[in-house]
């Protein structure tokens, strides 16, 4: 027998509705969803292209210093946050504004460490969103420990529905060749931990196609671990909420974590700092166009749901406003003090750093009325 | 009051911050049953289960990281490296994130983690198992460095490590695991960043800390027979590191002479070197000296003792400094 | 549906050999091989015992610092090891000795390390042997580079049978955690790279039993990657030399990675400096003695393949004369020069390092006559 | 003679080795078609094809691992880490195996690996993109690290770290890419280990590098101006170091003041600091002073510039410095 002699076949991505905006069964993953909530849906992902928009916008402005746009990544992220409970923890790359918005981050939060005014600064534990991570993978060990203490805690397989919570960890295409994306895998499988892994692969890791990191699809990846993938439509929010549910269902009542691939597709630039004509076609961003993820429940909202153009003008004011409101707020995020970068070094101060400050304080009185 | 080896200490130590603290977690290769390779968890997982001193699975970056998260949970966890040298794995998540989460989250999120490390050489081990990797984590912001000599400083520094809100990195001198010394459990303990002075002296002054204490001692008690007495601090704290004390040491002595396995190019003597000619300038009268491992990896075990900084090396760096 | 419904059933062996000693085959690995080349390999069997039961010996008696035995593990060793061509290069952990053997590594080579004479110190380049690798999982990452300068020679796939070359990767079930080696599976995957990954699952990593690292067979692993794994009975050295040769040849003639399985058992203490009795059972023992591997070659040769007790004898004879020559030899290694670790730290010395060896010569020399 | 960016200098030099010798080999992250996040392997990919300009998969271990391989192969591979802050988990393959594989073999296998690190911060980043983890590897026996500071050292320094046998990290200063200067091709350039004096002074002695050289020699045009000579060194290489240009230099100004972005606690300045007390102990009239990033972790870049050693830091020290 040749070893390499199988090759399986590509998946299907499970999909509940297509570009089309035309609702499809899945017969694994059903979801009964009503109209208005498919409105409320809707809401999520035009707010968060909207703010994403501002914040690029901003950052041409010269008001951020970088901003990574989740551009095309809408569904994926609010079809994933959607389907977190209250006490649920998500672990977030840097890319995930969507699932921040679900999780009701103020925007203007996000938007700190991409104008330099913090390294984040937010506490992970108020609205259960973990810091943005920049090191690719990191958080993913993160999410296994943090589940650890869920088990420990007794927060897994309870029976209870406010108690039992799972942790929802990011990663992107290119981050699940980190070694400790996979260490995450390891962990979560040994000891049957309640973690959800979400990989968005929006095709590249800057200018490197997902084929640099793998030649099979990535939900794959899971089985070799022993523990379930699932790829599904990331431009479908419905499907995406489905599987990330289901997931996460799972994963609270004890029976450990999933792999799911959201298939999707980064419509902008890696971040604002890079140029992707350098390396992809045009023709594929066209591709993609068709599959936009706000489209299509838009498609379906007016033709299968009867929403009426009223409800559309008013979240275009709401978009707006919300525009307007980041835009002013992100122009009133103030520099941090200068000695502010020994304020939280350690949550025990040091006499060592204690005196180092002391000397930078007196530096910087040395130059009032000095004329420098 | 109580004679303990050094091993022992550290293992009670374990045990009283366990029982104190529900959110004390041990986790590392073979702390279970084995209770870890040099048994410093001997019986604890027996005592405590195994949600409490778990065996991972074989990834130091998933020690770390998970310990990371765990703390994000409000966990406590001591993490055992098995040897000096398989701590690189874990680097990144030391040095990007267990170090900075604190600072990144504005002070909200606070990371309560002891990485102890077994380090040092002179037990005639293979290639990565007699390290002195503690500069690396002494130049990183954001983190706590310590290291014990005897098993009075072994156990209350481990307590105090454990109890510390910031991340430490807990330095153990493997070969001085089984030496003996009184332990009072009920005493109170020095504050865990201040240096000692071990033996006072007057004629020139020696810095060392971990495995080196005990050789700077014979060093000193040599040179007593040859006439000339030697102050000899422990430093015990690398990071923060208690100047103070050296500083007030040298101002008396007027002499220096740092004393430390890793290798000597920017080892912990080029820092308290550095410190120290800018803040004792007037009171040396001899350039500050450092003996340590030589600028090369550390050799194989049959000559390890001649590569280690020993009574003699000490000695010849003494003698020069009072020659001056 | 249930993302977690589906358990995998776990795999058969691919066996070769029973315990018993009786010659079964395989649909998919078919061997034909002469009674004499069995008697060949249950030599190297015997042989590479021998060696190892004399380190552990002289390590008691105190002329090694530590030896890592390989008992139990011949099977897997030799049966890999001697499916090498003159071409290929592996790359072992600290414990292959029997691979060593068949690459023709001088066996006192190996005590080099363990005695403290050295941290290593032959040519990986002489015999297509890397050197022993401490730091858990790191050498397979250099099996895959040394993979790529392969196939960027040309010597991959061009039908040459001295030229075609294969890369083999050794690694144990604890190290399979290792973020390294889920990287170098990744790389091997991605450019589709001429290496075979052998893992020894021996069921433990020191004290933890394989369960602490995956709750599947290490085999599956691989096929999250994108290629095949495979489970070989790591006590039947026909099996593993089968399973090895086709991976190998599969490798050299382009068809990428392969990931083996050899299921065996650490029969001995994880090192001398290791207690087994603290973590494992003795009755765990006794059912791995009935799988031995050199026992069910002796049973095949005797039964089937009628080498009568001269042959026996006369391989006794030989181990004891290789064992012989072995403890001379340990004996004679001598210890390295104190300015030697100066040597060899760069390739073009560094003044700053040949004055630091300076001053330590004429510390050194100060001792002349000193009365020190 | 070309006037060229720092930027261009570096992409001659690598196409120049490529040129030169089929067994350089470029990897990293984005290398290929985008040419580097810097633009620095700008069109080798075009030129030199996919299988000598390697995008690799995303994972920096695996990236210095399979360069391990590959020198085992007979390869040079010159690697190239995106940022500064994403080196470290490289760090266990850096240390553990590049470093000390020449040494393990008894020399027999060399590794003529080449790792560029854009490093240092000023350009206004978000986190880890603006570290300067230099000390990390210069404390590191077996590898060599060097830092450019100008187009001219960065096209002959790179090509010589290509050319050397042994693994060297190459640091780049980020914030000077695309500062231009003078590059002569067919000079015959300085050793790679050699300290340069930039500007001569005879009050007291600056030492720089990389991206300090040249805020260093902006202070010193200021204090020329309140009529103080400041000697200028860029130091270039970081292991070795070139202390015997250093300890000249003093034994004439009598005083020193290091200058790095990173961390001043075992920074560069704490060996440099040891190495000349110890050597021109005599000839110092003040101590040598540091002046270098605080011992926090690099802040949010909207006050980096506070953060980061600037003139009036360096000319405060200085002062300092000369009122001794
Ligand atoms: C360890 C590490 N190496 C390199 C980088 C630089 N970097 C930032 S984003 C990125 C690509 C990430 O791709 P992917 O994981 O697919 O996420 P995406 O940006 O597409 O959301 C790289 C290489 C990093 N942040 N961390
Ligand atoms: C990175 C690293 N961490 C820890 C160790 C210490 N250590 C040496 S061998 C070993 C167990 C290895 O188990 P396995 O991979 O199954 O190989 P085996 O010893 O069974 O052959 C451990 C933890 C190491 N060598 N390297
Ligand atoms: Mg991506
Ligand atoms: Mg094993």
């Amino acid at each position: 027998m040749s070893l390499h002699g199988h090759v399986p076949p590509e998946p299907d991505l499970i999909q509940l509705l297509t570009p089309e905006g035309i609702r499809v069964e899945h017969p694994d993953f059903p979801l009964s969803i009503t109209d208005d909530e498919i409105t409320s849906l809707y809401r999520d992902l035009v707010l968060v292209r909207r703010f994403d928009a501002e914040a690029t916008a901003l950052q041409r402005q010269g008001e951020l210093g970088l901003w990574a746009s989740c551009l095309g990544q809408e569904a994926a992220q609010v079809g994933a946050g959607r389907a977190l409970r209250s006490q649920d923890m998500s672990f977030p790359t840097y890319r995930e504004h969507g699932v921040a918005w679900c999780q009701d981050v103020d925007p203007v939060t996000l938007l700190g460490m991409f104008r330099g005014v913090s390294l984040g600064g937010w506490n992970p534990n108020e609205n259960n969103f973990n810091l943005y991570t920049i090191v690719l993978g990191a958080q993913t060990l993160h999410a296994v420990g943090y589940a650890m203490g869920v088990v420990r805690d007794g927060a897994v397989g309870s029976g209870e529905k406010d108690r039992d919570t799972a942790v929802l960890a990011f990663f992107g295409d290119g981050a699940s060749s980190q070694g400790d994306v996979n260490e995450a895998f390891i962990w979560a499988a040994a000891a049957n931990l309640p973690v959800v892994f979400y990989c968005q692969n929006n095709q590249w890791a800057i200018s490197e196609a997902v084929e640099r990191q793998s030649r099979v699809p990535l939900f794959q990846r899971a089985s070799g671990f022993g523990f379930p993938g699932v790829r599904v439509d990331g431009n479908d929010v419905l499907a995406c909420l489905a599987v990330s549910r289901q997931a996460l269902d799972e994963a609270r009542s004890g029976q450990g974590p999933t792999l799911i691939e959201a298939y999707t597709y980064r419509m902008g630039a890696h971040t604002t700092s890079d140029d992707p004509t350098r390396y992809r076609l045009t023709d594929e961003l066209e591709t993609w166009r068709l599959r936009d993820p706000i489209e299509r429940v838009r498609a379906y909202l007016v033709r299968e749901a009867g929403v009426g153009q009223d409800f559309f003008d008013a979240l275009d004011a709401e978009s707006e406003a919300l525009a307007e409101r980041i835009r002013e707020a992100c122009r009133t995020l103030t520099d941090p003090g200068p000695l502010s970068p020994f304020d939280h070094v350690y949550a025990e101060q040091t006499d060592e750093l204690a005196a180092q400050r002391a000397g930078y304080v007196d530096y910087l009185n040395s130059f009032e009325g000095a004329g420098h | 009051m109580s004679t303990m080896s050094m091993a022992a200490a550290l293992n009670a130590a374990l045990r009283n911050r366990m029982e104190a603290d529900p959110k004390v977690l041990v986790m590392g290769l073979d702390v279970g049953k084995l209770g870890g390779v040099f048994r410093i968890t001997d019986g604890l997982q027996k005592d405590f289960g195994e949600d409490r001193v778990i065996d991972a699975p074989l990834g130091e970056s998933g020690i770390v990281g998970s310990a990371v998260g765990l703390a994000i949970r409000g966990y406590r966890p001591v993490c055992e490296i098995q040897f000096d040298g398989f701590v690189y794995p874990a680097f990144d998540q030391i040095v990007c994130q267990l170090a900075k989460f604190h600072n990144r989250s504005l002070g909200q999120v606070k990371m309560p983690v002891t990485i102890r490390i077994p380090y040092g050489g002179g037990i005639g081990a293979v290639e990565h198992h007699s390290e002195s990797p503690e500069a690396y984590f002494a130049h990183t912001a954001g983190l706590k460095v310590v290291t014990c000599s005897n098993p009075s400083d072994a156990y209350w520094m481990l307590r105090q490590a454990i109890e510390c809100d910031d991340p430490v990195i807990f330095f153990e001198p493997k070969r001085r695991y089984w030496a003996k010394g009184d332990v009072d459990t009920d005493a109170r303990p020095a504050p865990l960043h201040k240096a000692h002075v071990v033996r006072p002296g007057r004629d020139a002054t020696l810095v060392a800390y971990g495995p080196m204490v005990a050789t700077a001692l014979d060093a000193a008690r040599a040179a007593a027979e040859d006439g000339s007495e030697l102050e000899v601090i422990d430093l015990r704290s690398l990071s923060p590191i208690d100047t103070d004390t050296v500083v007030q040491s040298v101002t008396k002595t007027g002499r220096l002479v740092v004393v430390h396995e890793a290798s000597v190019t920017l080892g912990m003597g080029a820092e308290i070197a550095a410190r120290v000619q800018e803040r004792a300038f007037y009171s040396l009268e001899a350039p500050i000296l450092r003996v340590g491992g030589f600028d090369t990896p550390y050799p194989p075990s049959r000559i390890e003792e001649e590569w280690l900084p020993d009574v003699d090396r000490i000695l010849d760096a003494v003698d020069r400094a009072l020659s001056y």
